[in-house]
């Protein structure tokens, strides 16, 4: 009952602010309409952690704690960047029409129907059917500007995304095709993951594998695991803010979450080594691929890309890891990945706001001076994103790593390290030199105050940032709970 | 009562952070409340190591942190109550200080955030040095390098203090990189995170895991520690910081590296292998050597000093290495008496390094300069510094009666008594160490005549200095305070020697002090009376009464005599002007000949003249030395890897068909594999 | 009662090397000038000349702190504390408890850190020019004379010289050993780099170029001038005792007993003759080296120190 | 007889690797879907899988009518030259079209279970290898050719191997499934037209190569 309000919510949010033609209005239904998600995804843990799995027309949606999990991530991700798009698109008034705002705050909420739907679908064709919503409703987002830059990066991110998806359809089909032999295959139920992951061992060992392959090049393109990449840096950075944090905080999970489900199966059915031995692969080499371009980049909005497909990659790689820390490692990441994030997009939205630039060299430095408060939580998030202690983001990677060490696998854990040093290192060399430094020419200490004319951009900082640093010392009981079942289910325990 | 004392030092320091953030700007209250809780938590803290110290009881305690299965663990165990001892120490006097120092800062609004920063510091190094887990420890040691990153890059309006921040905190993580590394072999092997499983499962480490282990942990803490050739951004990073500061990391925070060393080398590497305490010990040489000859050639006054701060680490990891290479050979009482010697040296390091450093910022704070060619003349106008200052450097320079004698006569035993331990060829390094030790201890003596009578003695070589005042009481009692300290644990060392049993009992699995201990506390002897005794205190004594005679000497017919005060001789030019002086450049101009195939100078000359080249109008002159590890390894090794991302960025040229191109070919790819497998 | 027959040793062993000490020096200078067949000074002059700068009156440079007025007291007082600590005429020296050879190396630096302060205290350039000098040759003569020592204490297995007398006399003809030969020759560069004598140093010079330790003392007159002069005879006396008294401890008594006292006294001055004879003997036979040559000596006893550590155990 | 119609598509499929003009190729590919859905039909007939025969009709209905007049539409609206230019030269994509076919043999080799009854097999064994190729082809075509058009309709070939496999191997997956997923697929084909339509008047000019501005 609770998932079909989960879903119904957004949906009718979607058709209202269509409907409604004042930017007031559509601000307030989003607001509230993510407000009320949250409120559900809140009760759906709740209900979850009582007794084990929720769902609804016999077994169509199904929530387990996993599932629970990403929508409570996606709601949080979600409200946030409502909250913030308020004041992002209030502070471009000037050169946006209303009716370019419908379309923002219409698909917004299609989108997020569609990333819920992925999480609650317990049939594996239902989740690919979602999944490729995600991507539809996200493309007229990415090419909101309409300029040269975001419409070819909108095409790319359709393109790539098409082939990926179509790819995952593969996989999944041939994941049907390896159940066939299990008894009511071919009724609509032999597509649920619940029935096909009791079955799992009794799968064909060979189409099995295929289809692993297939799917983890599929939901890693949506993911965008390296070599599956290259649509990230364009789409993150042609997007309005808002919309870039969610495709990054957001579809980055419920890929994942896809991936889980199916590592679950093939694990099952041949082994857990096969999976994992891939997944460990191509972790490292997402890792591997972000070194260099966050080294030399010259952008703030395309370094955060490069950010989330390392990030990305180091979720994986804890999932290839596997073992008692491995899953658990990288859900506790993709909990405290999807509250860091966003931050991280906010703070460089409003620096690109101010200095109408995304180009590190254009912004002269000197940013504590101008914007104090914007300047110090994008250092701080900043740091928080290369997972220094004392962020949340350390604990996580280093449950991830020690699950690599435990498990035997070395050498990539040593790699990872190293990877992770390095990008700690040009990150910290691109933004101390953004946010340090004298007072730029540009404004005087006349003005060397905040200037954030909306409020809204800051509430949604400063509770963000607040989360941060809670989470960096004390994580809910009930959420950890949550976080350690969800952890069981992806590790493939029954 | 330790855990009170203990937790209400850390309560104290938190409170001084928050203090630091709410207090009203441009008022006095940050600077009282942030120095003032300060204050407080160090003496909190002081009570409780010297409590625990004297108990010897371990204290434990757990706090639940986010991740349930990683939990703050602290122990206050005997190494740890006495770095917590030299720290508390520090912090009390660093605080008295900063109370006057700071008041320079008020006019800016951020100095409530320099108090914030200097508590968060402070605690975070006490839980540093009694972090009782792997992960906590980690949590507490990037929290010290992240808010000494932002002390350090305090001034970060100048381009020199961003960068060499940057360098700082970015050497800092990559050792970070390398401890978690070797915490996460350990715990693999011992299947845990605890520091006492660590220790309990030592047996079990052995070949090529403990050497990864070794490699890693002391290329870690090594950066940490200021080690050559990983110290590069040691004398960048702590000249540019406030002096307090300065004090503060150049006292303690390297010593961080030190502290861990113990810790991994002597409680989790069970015995280790000889190559290992050889390396240590060629290691710590190396860094005294090149430390104090690259301090000779500064004219900083805070670089110079942050140079004595590898030299130093060196003298003290001299002791380390020599007590691991005991251990592995079985001597175990050796091991302690070199144990003791490195733990020493690391406190009155600490002491005499915040001294000096604290006199370096009054000096800048009263002549607004920190290039010595621009000083002299300071000891009239601040004669407190001054005198502080001296005392600092004699200790420094290892002179009897004060305490750098002690630690280092200490190392000369150990490394004499190290030439027996063995009979293969190994033992002639003992020896050879201690010669360059010699050599050391003499080039560091002649450098703090330079800093010293460059600095403070003859004429002022600059208005600033003219104009230069003596500091405020806040400022003086803080040095004053470790002044003293200097004194006492030069005089008093065997009085405060037991202090090590507790310690060497754990590590080296000895208790010497009683056999260090003759003639009834009066002296020191290396094990045995017959090896060889010292006593700073008798030496002091002997001193004071022969100063009889000259004292006779000069009585006699005093009436007679008659003292005047005259110019110097000025060879006849009309008089003596700061020109003439002597520079700090000149005075090391023979050590930068003898030296010339380390230093490798360049020098330029150029003269203007009219009419012949012997009057020449004005002479132009420059000279520089280089800087080996960052123009020979640093550079190349990021130029390289730059180079290389550049050319990486091909891969996201923006074509489509590219990127499709990757895919497919992965798919191609990956599929034929599944038709292997 | 130990305690007082100690203070009493230590009050004639002092006062002894407060005596002997000008006359090394005169007879040095006599010895030096009869071999270049001049007359010389008689050999009390230094005497005459310590007398004779009491009675005078001092000028203080006004540029100078009050360093300048402490530097003359630790400087001799350090010369003194050093003669304590080393045998002398008996095998145990009086205050061997208090330290070793090594604080006898650590005591002499620290009265050469003050004089070189003093030099710079004065603000003139000479002075400057001599404590950089000084400090400089000191500093690299310090390996040298600790390998030297290590060797002897290794042999000994003590750094406390009573232990290193006694048990040099307890193996006589140790000396011969090519250790101790090498550590010999080792330590006489040394001594000659530190007491300032010719090649390395010129007491006799003004000249600003050739000045090392005339130069730091350029500006000290009067009884302060006296304190310096005597502590700097004394403290290239106390080094040369050292010298002989660790490579030739012949007579040393092995007790403070008067006859014991009054022959250990009479060897004594025999090889202080000697190694005054040899001093004087380098000096006529070399010339005054550059200051940049000095390293290479230095050098040299370096290797013998290192050689002579080694042959401890490869002979 | 399925295998027959499978091996015309893959026929059909390398023509349209070979083939030049544009119009053509929308006409090629409303062939190539019409023949699935032939391939649905006999499946459904020979197996009584009922719900195949509602799939077939609707692919009969989009693909093979619906979207090939979309697209000519667009192709008139925006009246682009005829000619594909591809990237890599015909007989070269012809080769790789080949090799990939053969890469799609290979996995069906794999895939290919002998413990199952002679007609199941051999149909899963031989139309798997086609709907491999086929969806190999297809990708590679996206991957050679320039105009953003053409990726679309490559992108459709692609998911005609998909259709091939769902009804060849499993018989269809579920049907709701199925509608889902061919509504998703004229909601992507509108998304792409709407974009190549812009792309068009932004770049005047559908060669998508000239799409190389976010780079690094």
């Amino acid at each position: 009952m609770i998932l079909l309000f989960i879903l119904a919510v957004p949906l009718a949010a979607g058709a209202m602010s269509f409907a409604a033609n004042k930017r007031p209005a559509m601000e307030k239904i989003n607001l509230g309409a993510f407000g009320l998600v949250l409120a559900l995804a809140g009760i759906l843990v709740v209900q979850v952690l009582r007794d084990g799995r929720v769902s609804a027309w016999d077994g169509f949606l199904e929530a387990d704690s996993l599932s629970a999990l990403v929508v409570l991530l996606t709601a949080v991700v979600a409200l946030a960047c409502s909250v913030y798009a308020i004041g992002y698109f209030r502070d471009e008034r000037d050169h946006i029409m209303v009716s370019e705002l419908r379309k923002y705050y219409t698909l917004t909420p299609l989108f997020v129907f569609a990333m819920l739907m992925v999480a609650v679908a317990n049939n594996l064709g239902v989740m690919w059917v979602a999944t490729e919503a995600t991507t539809l409703t996200s493309v007229f987002l990415i090419a909101f500007y309409g300029r040269a830059t975001s419409l070819e990066a909108a095409w790319k991110y359709t393109m790539i995304g098409g082939v990926g998806l179509s790819m995952a359809l593969f996989g999944t089909i041939l994941t049907y095709y390896a159940a066939r032999n299990v008894p009511g295959a071919d009724t609509l139920a032999g597509l649920n993951w619940s029935v096909l992951a009791r079955n799992a061992p009794q799968f064909d060992g060979t189409t099995m594998k295929f289809a692993f392959i297939l799917v983890l090049l599929g939901y890693g393109t949506k993911a965008g695991i390296a070599p599956m990449h290259t649509w990230k840096p364009d789409a993150y950075s042609e997007a309005p803010v808002p919309a870039a944090a969610m495709l990054a905080a957001g579809v980055l999970n419920c890929a994942l979450y896809g991936l889980i489900r199916f590592h679950v199966l093939a694990a099952r059915c041949v082994g857990p080594q096969f999976g994992s031995q891939l997944l460990i692969f191509f972790g490292l080499l997402s890792i591997g691929v972000a070194v260099p371009f966050v080294l030399v980049q010259k952008s703030f909005r395309r370094i955060l890309a490069y950010s989330s497909i390392d990030h990305g990659g180091i979720m994986i790689l804890g999932l290839g890891f596997g073992g008692a820390f491995g899953a658990l490692g990288m859900l506790l990441h993709m909990t405290f990945h999807s509250v860091t994030k966003p931050l991280l997009f906010f703070c460089a939205g409003n620096v690109q706001q101010r200095l109408k630039t995304d180009l590190f060299h254009r912004a002269k430095g000197g940013l504590i001076h101008a914007m104090p408060v914007t300047g110090s939580i994008l250092m701080m998030a900043m740091l928080a994103v290369t997972g220094t202690p004392p962020f949340s983001l350390f604990q996580s990677e280093f449950t991830i790593l020690r699950a690599g060490v435990t498990g035997g696998h070395l050498v990539p854990t040593a790699f990872c390290v190293g990877f992770l040093v390095t990008i700690f290192a040009g990150f910290l060399v691109h933004f101390s030199r953004l946010v340090l430094g004298p007072v730029p020419a540009g404004h005087g200490s006349a003005s060397n105050t905040e200037q954030e004319p909306c409020p809204w951009k800051k509430y949604s900082l400063i509770g963000l940032a607040s989360i941060v640093v809670i989470l960096g010392f004390w994580l809910p009981r009930p959420l950890f709970e949550l976080i350690r079942n969800a952890a069981r289910i992806a590790s493939g325990e029954p | 009562m330790i855990d009170r004392a203990f937790f209400g030092g850390l309560l104290a320091y938190g409170a001084g952070a928050v203090a630091g953030l709410i207090a009203p700007r441009r008022s006095v209250w940050p600077r009282v409340l942030c120095c003032g809780l300060a204050l407080f938590g160090g003496l909190l803290e002081l009570c409780a190591s010297i409590l625990s110290l004297a108990s010897g009881a371990h204290a434990h305690w757990e706090i639940p942190a986010g991740v349930p299965f990683l939990a703050y663990g602290f122990r206050l165990d005997a190494l740890s109550s006495y770095f917590i001892l030299i720290l508390s120490l520090l912090a009390v006097t660093i605080s008295i200080y900063s109370l006057g120092y700071l008041r320079a800062f008020e006019e800016k609004k951020t100095v409530g955030l320099l108090g914030f920063f200097y508590n968060v510091l402070l605690a975070s190094l006490t839980a540093v040095f009694t972090a009782s887990n792997a992960f906590f420890f980690l949590i507490a040691w990037e929290a010290m390098a992240l808010s000494s990153y932002c002390l350090v890059s305090f001034h970060h309006r100048e381009e020199s203090t961003r960068s060499a921040g940057v360098l700082y905190f970015v050497m800092s993580h990559a050792g970070t990189g390398c401890l978690l590394a070797g915490f996460l072999l350990l715990s693999a092997r011992v299947g845990s995170l605890e520091f006492s499983d660590f220790a309990s499962g030592r047996a079990e480490l052995t070949g090529p895991w403990q050497a990864a282990i070794f490699l890693l942990f002391f290329a870690g803490f090594g950066v940490k520690a200021g080690i050559i050739p990983l110290h590069i951004w040691l004398p960048e990073a702590h000249p540019v910081a406030p002096s307090n500061i300065s004090a503060l990391m150049s006292g303690i925070v390297i010593k961080c590296g030190i502290y861990g060393m113990a810790r991994v080398f002597f409680e989790f590497l069970g015995m280790p292998p000889l190559w290992a305490g050889i390396t240590v010990l060629i290691v710590g040489v190396v860094s005294a050597l090149l430390g104090v000859l690259y301090a000779l050639m500064e004219h900083d006054l805070k670089r110079l000093l942050a140079y004595h701060s590898i030299e130093n680490i060196g003298i003290i990891l001299i002791g380390f290495g020599s007590a691991m290479m005991f251990i592995t050979l079985g001597y175990h009482r050796l091991a302690a008496l070199a144990l003791i010697a490195g733990l020493y040296h690391t406190m009155n390091h600490a002491i005499f390094k915040c001294l000096l450093f604290l006199g370096a910022g009054s000096v800048l704070h009263g002549a607004h300069t920190r290039n010595m060619e621009e000083m002299g003349g300071l000891i009239g106008r601040m004669p407190r510094t001054a005198f502080c200052f001296l005392v600092g450097a004699i200790a420094i320079s290892g002179l009897p009666p004060l305490n750098g004698f002690v630690s280092e006569w200490l190392t000369y035993q150990a490394l004499l008594a190290g030439f027996g331990t063995t009979e293969s060829l190994t033992r002639v390094l003992f020896p050879v160490a201690g010669a360059l030790l010699a050599l050391t201890a003499a080039l560091a003596a002649t450098c703090f005549v330079k800093a010293f009578g460059i600095t403070f003695l003859a004429l002022p070589r600059s208005e600033k200095a003219e104009r230069a005042r003596e500091s405020d009481s806040f400022m003086v009692t803080g040095m004053a305070i470790l002044a003293v300290a200097c004194v006492a644990l030069g005089l008093g060392a065997t009085l405060f020697l037991p202090v090590f049993d507790g310690i060497t009992a754990r590590l080296a699995g000895a208790q010497v002090s009683g056999d260090l201990i003759a003639a009834g506390g009066l002296a020191l002897s290396a094990g045995s009376a017959r090896g060889g005794t010292v006593s700073p205190a008798g030496l002091a004594a002997t001193f004071v009464i022969l100063s009889v005679i000259p004292g006779l000497l000069l009585a006699v017919r005093r009436s007679k005599r008659k003292r005047v005060t005259g110019p110097t001789w000025d060879c006849g030019l009309p008089g003596l002007t700061s020109e003439n002086e002597y520079t700090a450049f000149a005075f090391s101009k023979p050590l930068r000949m003898i030296f010339a195939a380390l230093y490798q100078p360049r020098r330029e000359i150029q003269a203007e003249y009219e009419v012949s080249p012997y009057y020449p109008k004005a002479i132009r002159f420059d000279s520089e030395i280089e800087s080996p590890f960052e123009e020979r390894l640093y550079v190349p090794v990021q130029r390289v890897v730059l180079a290389l991302a550049r050319r990486m960025r091909a891969i996201q040229a923006g074509s489509i068909h590219a990127y499709l191109a990757y895919i497919f070919v992965t798919l191609i790819v990956l599929l034929l594999y599944g038709v292997r497998s | 009662m130990t305690a007082i027959r100690t203070a009493l040793a230590a009050v004639m062993q002092l006062l002894l090397f407060l005596a002997i000490a000008p006359l090394v020096t005169g007879a040095i200078r006599t010895m030096k000038a009869r071999l270049q067949t001049r007359r010389g000074p008689a050999i009390w002059q230094p005497y005459r000349d310590i007398h004779k700068l009491l009675q005078k009156g001092m000028v203080i440079p006004d540029t100078a702190s009050w360093l300048f007025s402490v530097t003359p007291w630790v400087v001799f007082i350090t010369a003194a504390m050093v003669g304590l600590l080393i045998p002398m005429v008996a095998t145990h020296a009086p205050l061997s408890l208090f330290g070793g050879v090594l604080a006898v190396v650590y005591l002499l630096a620290l009265g050469r850190f003050f004089l070189a302060l003093g030099g710079l205290d004065a603000g003139t350039p000479f002075g400057g020019l001599g404590s950089s000098r000084e400090m400089t040759i000191s500093a690299i003569a310090e390996p040298a004379m600790m390998l030297a020592i290590f060797t002897v204490a290794i042999s000994a297995n003590s750094t406390n010289l009573s232990e290193v007398a006694k048990s040099a006399i307890g193996q006589s003809w140790r000396f011969l050993a090519p250790s101790q030969m090498l550590a010999f020759g080792a330590m006489f560069i040394v001594l000659i780099a530190e007491t300032g004598r010719i090649p390395v140093d010129n007491p006799a010079t003004h000249l600003e170029l050739t000045m090392i330790h005339e130069a730091m003392i350029l500006e000290y007159s009067g009884p302060y001038l006296a304190l310096i002069e005597w502590g700097a005879s004394l403290k290239q006396l106390v080094l040369m005792t050292l010298l002989v008294n660790t490579f030739f401890p012949f007579g040393l008594s092995s007790a403070w007993t008067a006859p014991g006292v009054a022959a250990g006294l009479g060897y004594y001055l025999v090889k202080l003759f000697a190694i005054c004879c040899a001093v004087v003997l380098v000096e006529n036979a070399n010339a005054k080296m550059r200051l940049f040559r000095v390293p290479d000596l230095l050098a040299v006893a370096f290797v013998l120190g290192t050689l002579a550590l080694i042959s401890t155990f490869l002979f | 007889m399925i295998t027959l119609m499978a091996a015309f598509v893959l026929v059909l499929q390398i023509a349209m690797v070979g083939q030049r003009w544009l119009i053509t190729n929308i006409r090629v590919f409303a062939a190539q879907s019409f023949l699935l859905a032939g391939i649905a039909f006999t499946i459904a007939y020979f197996n009584h899988a009922p719900h195949l025969y509602a799939a077939a009709f609707l692919t009969v209905a989009l693909k093979a009518v619906l979207l090939p007049i979309v697209l000519e539409r667009l192709v008139r609206k925006i009246d682009i030259g005829q000619e594909i230019a591809p990237l890599i030269n015909v007989p070269v994509s012809l080769l790789i079209a080949g090799g990939l076919t053969t890469v799609g043999y290979l996995v069906a080799q794999s895939l290919h279970r002998p413990e199952q009854t002679a007609s199941r097999a051999s149909l899963g064994h031989n139309t798997l290898a086609v709907a491999v190729s086929l969806f190999l082809i297809g990708f590679y075509m996206m991957i050679s050719r320039r105009k953003a058009i053409m990726q679309v309709l490559a992108l459709l070939s692609l998911e005609n191997g998909l259709f091939l496999a769902a009804i060849s191997l499993t018989y269809g997956v579920p049907l709701i499934v199925e509608l889902g997923i061919l509504f998703d697929l004229v909601v992507a084909v509108m998304v792409l037209e709407i974009l190549v339509y812009r792309i068009q008047e932004t770049f005047d000019s559908m060669d998508v190569s000239k799409l190389s501005r976010l780079r690094g």
